[in-house]
C-alpha cells in the first residue's frame, strides 16, 4: 500500500508555514494558518486508517465488521472546531487592526519593536 | 467490509475532473473561478454518491446531502461578494447530464425505499443548485 | 480501488493547499480554500471518516470562506462606497 | 529583518523539519496496517453503551471531557469575537443598503434555506446513529440562516435574528453540557458519566446521555456560529469608522488589500 | 465525597460561571457580575485547595486519580498529584486576586457586554486548571488551545488601540502554529502506541527502543509547549503580547500561563519520554539546558534595555522562564521542587509588579520609565510595593522566590558548576532593572533621562485602562499587590510549604509510581526526597544577587549613558521586529535547533 499520506501531511504543513513567512497580507496569513492546520487532519486520519476497514458507524453495517480507528476521527473533529474558532478570532483581530493601523500588511506594522 | 470496485472506479471520473477545475479556480478570471466553485460542489457530490455505493454504506450519502445544500449556498455567497453570477453552459450540461447519469443507476442498484428517496432528493438539489446558479438571464449578478 | 481514490484525493488536497498559499489575494484564496475544504471532505470520506468529512465540509467550504470574504469586504471598504471587496485586486495570472 | 533573511531562516528550519518528519515517517507503521489498542477498546465500549456511531460515543461519552473543552473553545472564541468586534467608542452604525435580488435567485435561496435548515436539524438529531452530530448539523443550520442575506438583504436577516436570544442560547448550550456532567456527580457517579438508560442500538434515543450532550452542543454551535457571523456581518455592512465618510486617512496607505500589486511595482 | 470526584469540578465550576455570566451579563449591573465572577473563581480555588490538602491521605505517596465519566483506561484521566493540584490552586488563587483587582479597574466595561471580561477570565481559569490536572496528551492539547484562544481575546481586549491588536495577532498566530506542531507530535505517538494517556503511551514506548519517530514526536510536542513557555527562539510573541494586554490579564499571563508551558514540558518528559523507550537523560538535559541558558540571557539583556515598564516586566518573565527551564533541564527531583517553589514565589511577585504598573498607567497614562521620571513621588505606597517587588524578584531571602531560586540553583549546580552564577546574574539584572525604574519614577533619583537615548524602540505611551484618570487610588489596586507580596513572603518562611513542595517534586519525577498510580491504582511508595530549605550558601547568594541588583540600579541612574552597550545590543534588539513572518520563521528554525540538540538521543 501507499505511504503517500504522511509526506503529503508534511508538505501541507511546510507550504502553509511558507505562506505565513512570506505573506504580505494578514488575511492571507490567517488563510495560510488554516492550510497548515489541515496537515494535522490528514495525518490523524491517515494514522487511523485500516485497509478494508469501514467507518465505525453501525447503523448500516454489522457490528463485527472490520473498522477504522474511531478515536482519531473524534480527535480530528475536535481539531476542526479548534481551527475554525482560531480563524474567526484572528480575523476579528485583523478587522480591528486594519481600523487602527490602516493596513493589513505585516511589513507596515511597526508599533512594537526592540 | 467488501467494496464494489465498479462503483469506485466510476467515482474516479468526477474526482479526476476536479483537477482541471482546481486549475481554473486558482488561476482563472473571476468568472472562471465562480464557475469552478460551482462545478466543484457538483462533481464532489457525484463522487460522494458513487463512493457511498461503492463502499456499501448508505449512511455516507449524508455527506453528499450536505454538499448538495451547502454547495449552491457557497456559490451564491461568492456571487454576492464578487457580484458576478456567470452564465455557464458547462455547469448546466454537467448537471443535466451527469446527475441523472449517476443517480438513476444508483437508484436502480439501491432499489425502492428510504435510501432511494434520499438519492432522488440529493440529485434534485444538485441539479437545481447548479442550474439556478448558472442560468442565463438577469444582469449577470445576484442582484437584479 | 479505494487506494486509487485515496491517492487522487491526496494529490488534490496537496495541490489545493499549495494553490491556497500561492494565491496571495485573499478573495482568490477564499475560493481555493473552499475547494481545499471540499477535497479534504472527499479524502476523509474515502478514509472512511464521514463524520469528519461533514465537519470539514461545513467549516471549510462555508464558514471559513464566508468569514474571510466578510473580513475582506470590511478591510477594503473605501469611503463613500460599499463595493471595495468586489474589485478583483490582482490581474489574473 | 529583511524578507530575504527571513526566508533563509525559514528554509534552514524547514529543511530540519523535513528531515525530522521524514525520519518519523520511515519509522511509522505502514499505512493502513496496524490496529490501535485504544481504537479497539473504544469500539467495544461504544457497543456496550448501545451507541451505533462510535465516533459520537467517543466524543460524547468516552472522551466527553475533550468535547467539553472543545465546546468551550468555541464558546470563548465567540465571546472573544463579540468583544473584539464590538462597536468602538468612535464608530457609528448606518442602516444597511437594501438590495434587489433577482427573483429566480431569491426563490431558489429561500427553498435552499428551508432544505438546509431541515438537513441541519436532521444531522443533529441523528448524531448518535449515523455520521453527523451537534457540531456538523449546527454549522449547517447556522449557515442556512444566512441564505436570507443572499435571498433578500441584511435587514431581512436582522429581523429574524434576535441576537440576544442566540447569545443566551449559546450560553445555555454550554451550561447544559456542564450541568449534564454535574447531574451525574449528584447521582453519585463520575463527572460526565453516562447515567441514563442506553436504549436499543441504532434507535433515535439510544446511547444514554449521548443524545442529550449532542443536543446541547447542537444548540450551542448553531447559536454560536450565528452570533459569530453576525459580528462579522455587522462590521462589514453596518459599522462605520470615523472618517469613513469623509475621505479616510488611509486611502493612499492601503497596501493592505493587495500585497501583490505592491511587489509588482517594486 | 471521594476527593478524586472533585478533580473534574475544578474545570467545570468556572465554566458554569462563565455560561451564567454570558447568559445574564447584559442585564446584570457591573457590581453583581463582578461578584458572581469572584464567587465562582473562589469556589474553584476552594475545590483545588481541598484536592491539594487531601492529596496526601491516606498514605504520603498517594494522590487522587479520576477517570472522567468512569471510563477506566478508556476515557480521559485527571491526576491530582501534588504538583498539578498545586498549580491548579495557584492559578485559581491568582485568578481570584486578578478579579478583585479588576473590580475597580475597567471603569467602564464595554457597552452591553458587562459580564464578558469576568466570563473570559473564568474560562481562562478553567483552561489552565484543566491543563495542570490532565493526564491525557490530547486533552492537554485541548486545554492548551483553550488557554490560547481566551488569551488572544483578552490580549486584544482594548480594541480602540493599535498596539494590543498587533500583539494579540502575533500571539495568536505563533501559539496556534505551536499547537499544531504539538498535535502532529501527538499523532505520531498515537501511530506508534495507539494510546493517548501519558501513562499508557509511556508504557507502550518502553516496549521498544527509541527511534526517529520518538525523537520527532518529542521535538514536535515540545515545540508547542516551548512556544507557550516563550523559550528562545520561540519567545518573540511574549513581550509583544504581555506589554499590551490589559494589566489584570498581564498578571495572569506572566504569573502562571507561561510557566504552565514549562510545566507541560516537564510533565510530558517525566511521564512519557523518561523510560528506556524514550530519550536518554543527557540528551534531554543538553537540549533544554541550551535553550534555557539562551532564553535567560536574552531575556535579562532585553529586560535591562527596556523603558516601557510592562515590556520590561515581560522580558523579565522571559528571563525567569529560562531559569525555570534550566531547573527542569537538570532532570532531578530537587530541580523540579526548587523550580516549583520559584514559580510560586515568582507568580506572586510578578503579578504584584504588574499591578503596581497598572496604577501608574491609570494615573499618568504612560508606562514609560523616562516620561514618568520623578512624577510618582506622590505615591509612596506604590513605590514601596514596587521596590519590594524588585528586591523579591532578585531573589532576596526570605521571599519564596528567593528560596526557590536558592534551591533551584543548588540543584543546577550539581549538573554544571557555573549555573548558580547564571541564576545570580539574571536575578540581579532583572531585579536591578525593576529597581532602576522604581528609583527614577518614585524617587526621582539621578539625572533626568534625555531624549537622545535609545534607538528604534517601543516607548510607553498608552491609553489608561480606566474610564477617567484616577484621582485617589481605589483600595483593591493597592491591596492586591500588597497581598500578593505578603503571600510570596509567607510561602518562603513557612516550612510546611517547602516540605510539601519537596514531596511534590519527588512524586512528580517518580515515573514508575505515576504510571502505577494512574493505571493500576496502586499507591506508590513515597520516594525519598530532600525538601528545599534555607541553607547558608543559598541565603548568601540571595543576598548577593539582591545587593548586585541595588548596585546595578544605582549605577544606572547615576550614570545613565552606555552608548557602547547599546550598540552591542542593537542587533539583538532588532530581532524583536514585531513582524509575524519573522516570528514564524524563527519558530520553524527553533524546531530544527531542538532536533539538532536532541538528535544524539537515538542510536
Amino acid at each position: 500500500m501507499t505511504v503517500l499520506p504522511y509526506p503529503v501531511a508534511g508538505w501541507i504543513f511546510l507550504i502553509g508555514v511558507y505562506g505565513l513567512v512570506t505573506s504580505r497580507n494578514l488575511i492571507h496569513a490567517v488563510g495560510c494558518l488554516a492550510v497548515t492546520q489541515s496537515s494535522t487532519y490528514v495525518l490523524l486520519l491517515a494514522v487511523g486508517y485500516r485497509d478494508g476497514g469501514t467507518a465505525p458507524v453501525f447503523a448500516d453495517a454489522p457490528t463485527d465488521s472490520r473498522v477504522v480507528d474511531p478515536v482519531v476521527q473524534a480527535l480530528a473533529l475536535t481539531d476542526i472546531v479548534v481551527g475554525a474558532t482560531v480563524t474567526a478570532l484572528l480575523l476579528a483581530l485583523v478587522v480591528q487592526l486594519r481600523k487602527r493601523h490602516g493596513t493589513v500588511d505585516p511589513d507596515a506594522l511597526s508599533e512594537l519593536k526592540g | 467490509m467488501s467494496t464494489s470496485d465498479g462503483w469506485l472506479a466510476a467515482a474516479l471520473v468526477p474526482l479526476l475532473a476536479l483537477v482541471p477545475v482546481l486549475w481554473r479556480i486558482a488561476y482563472g478570471s473571476p468568472k472562471d473561478r465562480l464557475i469552478g466553485q460551482n462545478l466543484t460542489s457538483l462533481l464532489a457530490g457525484l463522487a460522494l454518491l458513487l463512493a457511498a455505493r461503492g463502499f456499501h454504506r448508505t449512511s455516507y450519502n449524508d455527506v453528499a446531502l450536505v454538499v448538495s445544500v451547502l454547495g449552491p449556498t457557497g456559490t451564491l455567497i461568492y456571487a454576492r461578494f464578487l457580484d458576478v453570477l456567470p452564465d455557464s453552459r458547462l455547469v448546466r450540461w454537467t448537471a443535466l447530464v451527469g446527475v441523472p447519469a449517476t443517480v438513476l443507476p444508483l437508484c436502480v442498484a439501491t432499489g425502492p425505499g428510504r435510501a432511494m428517496v434520499k438519492l432522488l432528493l440529493i440529485g434534485a438539489m444538485l441539479i437545481a443548485g447548479s442550474v439556478v446558479t448558472s442560468a442565463s438571464g438577469g444582469k449577470g449578478g445576484v442582484t437584479a | 480501488m479505494t487506494d486509487a481514490l485515496i491517492v487522487v484525493a491526496l494529490l488534490l488536497v496537496a495541490g489545493a493547499a499549495t494553490a491556497a498559499v500561492l494565491n496571495r489575494d485573499p478573495v482568490r484564496q477564499a475560493l481555493v480554500l473552499s475547494f481545499l475544504g471540499l477535497s479534504l471532505a472527499l479524502l476523509f470520506t474515502f478514509l472512511q471518516a464521514p463524520d469528519v468529512a461533514l465537519s470539514q465540509l461545513a467549516v471549510g467550504s462555508a464558514v471559513t470562506p464566508l468569514m474571510i470574504l466578510l473580513t475582506v469586504r470590511k478591510v477594503r471598504r473605501r469611503p463613500g462606497s460599499d463595493d471595495g471587496a468586489d474589485k478583483p485586486a490582482g490581474r489574473g495570472r | 529583518m529583511s524578507a530575504r533573511a527571513r526566508l533563509w531562516i525559514f528554509l534552514v528550519g524547514a529543511a530540519g523539519f523535513a528531515v525530522l518528519f521524514a525520519a518519523a515517517c520511515i519509522d511509522l507503521p505502514a499505512f493502513g496496517t496496524v490496529p490501535h489498542p485504544y481504537g479497539v477498546r473504544a469500539v467495544r465500549a461504544a457497543l456496550s453503551h448501545h451507541t451505533s456511531n462510535v465516533i459520537a460515543s467517543v466524543n460524547f461519552d468516552l472522551r466527553a471531557f475533550d468535547t467539553l473543552g472543545e465546546e468551550t473553545i468555541l464558546f470563548s472564541a465567540v465571546l472573544g469575537t463579540v468583544v473584539l468586534l464590538r462597536q468602538a467608542r468612535d464608530e457609528h452604525r448606518k442602516d444597511p443598503e437594501p438590495a434587489v435580488v433577482h427573483p429566480r435567485v431569491r426563490r431558489f435561496a429561500l427553498l435552499t434555506l428551508a432544505c438546509a435548515l431541515l438537513v441541519g436539524l436532521y444531522v443533529i438529531a441523528h448524531g448518535q446513529i449515523s455520521p453527523g452530530g451537534g457540531f456538523q448539523g449546527g454549522v449547517v443550520a447556522a449557515t442556512a440562516l444566512h441564505l436570507l442575506y443572499i435571498a433578500a438583504d441584511y435587514r431581512a436577516l436582522e429581523r429574524v435574528r434576535p441576537l440576544t436570544l442566540y447569545e443566551i442560547g449559546e450560553a445555555a448550550g454550554e451550561a447544559a453540557y456542564v450541568i449534564t456532567g454535574l447531574a451525574a456527580v449528584l447521582a453519585g457517579s463520575a463527572f460526565l458519566a453516562n447515567v441514563l438508560p442506553f436504549g436499543t442500538l441504532a434507535a433515535l434515543s439510544s446511547g444514554g446521555t449521548v443524545p442529550v450532550l449532542n443536543a446541547a452542543v447542537g444548540l450551542e454551535v448553531t447559536s454560536g456560529i450565528v452570533v459569530l457571523l453576525a459580528r462579522f456581518l455587522d462590521q462589514a455592512v453596518e459599522i462605520e469608522e470615523p472618517g469613513e465618510d469623509d475621505g479616510g486617512p488611509w486611502d493612499s496607505g492601503d497596501s493592505g488589500g493587495n500585497g501583490d500589486e505592491q511587489r509588482e511595482r517594486a | 465525597m471521594d476527593t478524586a470526584r472533585l478533580l473534574p469540578l475544578v474545570v467545570a465550576v468556572p465554566l458554569l460561571g462563565a455560561a451564567v455570566l454570558v447568559a445574564t451579563g447584559r442585564r446584570l449591573p457591573r457590581l453583581v457580575s463582578d461578584i458572581v465572577g469572584c464567587a465562582f473563581a473562589a469556589a474553584t480555588a476552594a475545590l483545588a485547595l481541598l484536592v491539594l490538602f487531601r492529596a496526601g491521605h491516606p498514605g504520603p505517596g498517594t494522590y487522587p486519580v479520576e477517570w472522567v465519566g468512569g471510563w477506566r483506561r478508556v476515557g480521559i484521566v485527571l491526576v491530582g498529584d501534588p504538583l498539578g493540584a498545586g498549580l491548579a490552586a495557584l492559578v485559581s488563587l491568582l485568578v481570584v486576586t486578578v478579579l478583585v483587582y479588576s473590580w475597580r479597574y475597567f471603569e467602564e466595561p464595554p457597552r452591553r457586554h458587562t459580564g464578558s471580561f469576568p466570563a473570559l477570565i473564568l474560562v481562562f481559569q478553567a483552561g489552565m486548571c484543566g491543563f495542570a490536572l490532565t493526564g491525557d496528551l490530547f486533552n492537554a492539547f485541548v486545554f492548551f488551545e483553550l488557554m490560547g484562544v481566551v488569551a488572544y481575546a483578552l490580549t486584544g481586549f482594548r480594541v480602540e488601540e493599535p498596539k494590543p491588536l498587533q500583539g494579540a495577532l502575533a500571539f495568536g498566530v505563533v501559539n496556534s502554529l505551536g499547537g499544531y506542531a504539538t498535535l502532529l507530535g501527538i499523532t505520531l505517538l498515537y501511530a506508534r502506541t495507539g494510546e493517548l494517556g501519558f501513562a499508557q503511551i509511556g508504557r507502550r514506548l518502553d516496549a521498544d527502543g527509541p527511534d526517529g519517530l520518538v525523537l520527532a514526536a518529542f521535538v514536535l510536542v515540545t515545540t508547542g509547549l516551548l512556544v507557550k513557555a516563550a523559550a528562545v527562539p520561540f519567545h518573540f510573541w511574549l513581550p509583544d503580547a504581555h506589554a499590551v494586554a490589559p494589566t489584570p490579564v498581564c498578571m495572569l499571563l506572566s504569573g502562571v500561563m507561561v510557566e504552565l508551558g514549562v510545566y507541560g514540558v516537564a510533565r510530558v518528559y517525566w511521564t512519557v519520554f523518561s523510560g528506556p523507550g524514550g530519550l536518554s537523560h543527557p540528551d534531554v538535559t543538553r537540549a533544554l539546558l541550551v535553550l534555557g541558558v539562551l532564553t535567560t540571557l536574552l531575556g535579562a539583556a532585553m529586560c535591562w534595555r527596556q523603558r516601557h515598564l510592562k515590556r520590561l516586566l515581560a522580558f523579565s518573565t522571559v528571563a525567569h522562564t529560562g531559569l525555570f527551564l534550566i531547573g527542569v533541564a537538570v532532570l532531578t527531583p530537587e530541580g523540579i521542587s526548587g523550580t516549583a517553589l520559584y514559580v510560586l514565589g515568582h507568580a506572586g511577585v510578578k503579578a504584584a509588579l504588574f499591578a503596581c504598573v497598572g496604577v501608574l498607567l491609570d494615573r499618568y497614562a504612560t508606562v514609560d520609565e523616562h516620561e514618568l521620571f520623578a512624577r510618582a513621588r506622590e505615591l509612596p505606597e506604590v513605590g514601596v510595593l514596587f521596590a519590594v517587588g524588585g528586591l523579591a524578584l532578585s531573589g532576596l531571602p526570605p521571599f519564596a522566590s528567593g528560596l526557590g531560586k536558592a534551591a533551584a540553583e543548588e540543584a543546577a549546580g550539581h549538573t554544571a558548576g557555573w549555573l548558580p552564577a547564571l541564576y545570580v546574574l539574571v536575578s540581579a539584572v532583572t531585579g536591578g532593572a525593576v529597581l532602576r525604574a522604581g528609583l527614577r519614577i518614585f524617587a526621582g533619583v539621578g539625572r533626568r533621562p534625555g531624549k537622545e537615548e535609545g534607538g528604534p524602540e517601543t516607548t510607553g505611551e498608552e491609553e489608561p485602562e480606566t474610564g477617567g484618570r484616577l484621582g485617589r487610588i481605589p483600595v483593591p489596586l493597592l491591596a492586591v499587590p500588597a497581598a500578593l507580596l505578603a503571600a510570596s513572603l509567607a510561602l518562603g518562611v513557612i516550612p510546611a510549604v517547602a516540605s510539601a513542595v519537596g514531596r511534590a517534586g519527588a512524586l512528580f519525577t517518580d515515573t514508575g509510581g505515576y504510571r502505577r498510580t494512574v493505571l493500576d491504582g496502586h499507591a506508590a511508595a513515597a520516594p525519598a526526597h530532600l525538601p528545599p530549605h534555607w541553607q547558608l550558601t543559598g541565603i548568601l547568594l540571595g543576598l548577593l544577587s539582591a545587593a548586585l541588583a541595588i548596585a546595578l540600579a544605582t549605577l544606572a541612574v547615576r550614570r545613565p549613558v552606555h552608548t557602547g552597550a547599546a550598540a552591542l545590543f542593537a542587533p539583538v534588539r532588532r530581532l524583536q521586529s514585531g513582524h509575524i513572518g519573522d516570528y514564524v520563521a524563527w519558530l520553524v528554525a527553533g524546531a530544527a535547533l531542538l532536533t539538532v540538540l536532541t538528535v544524539p538521543g537515538i542510536r
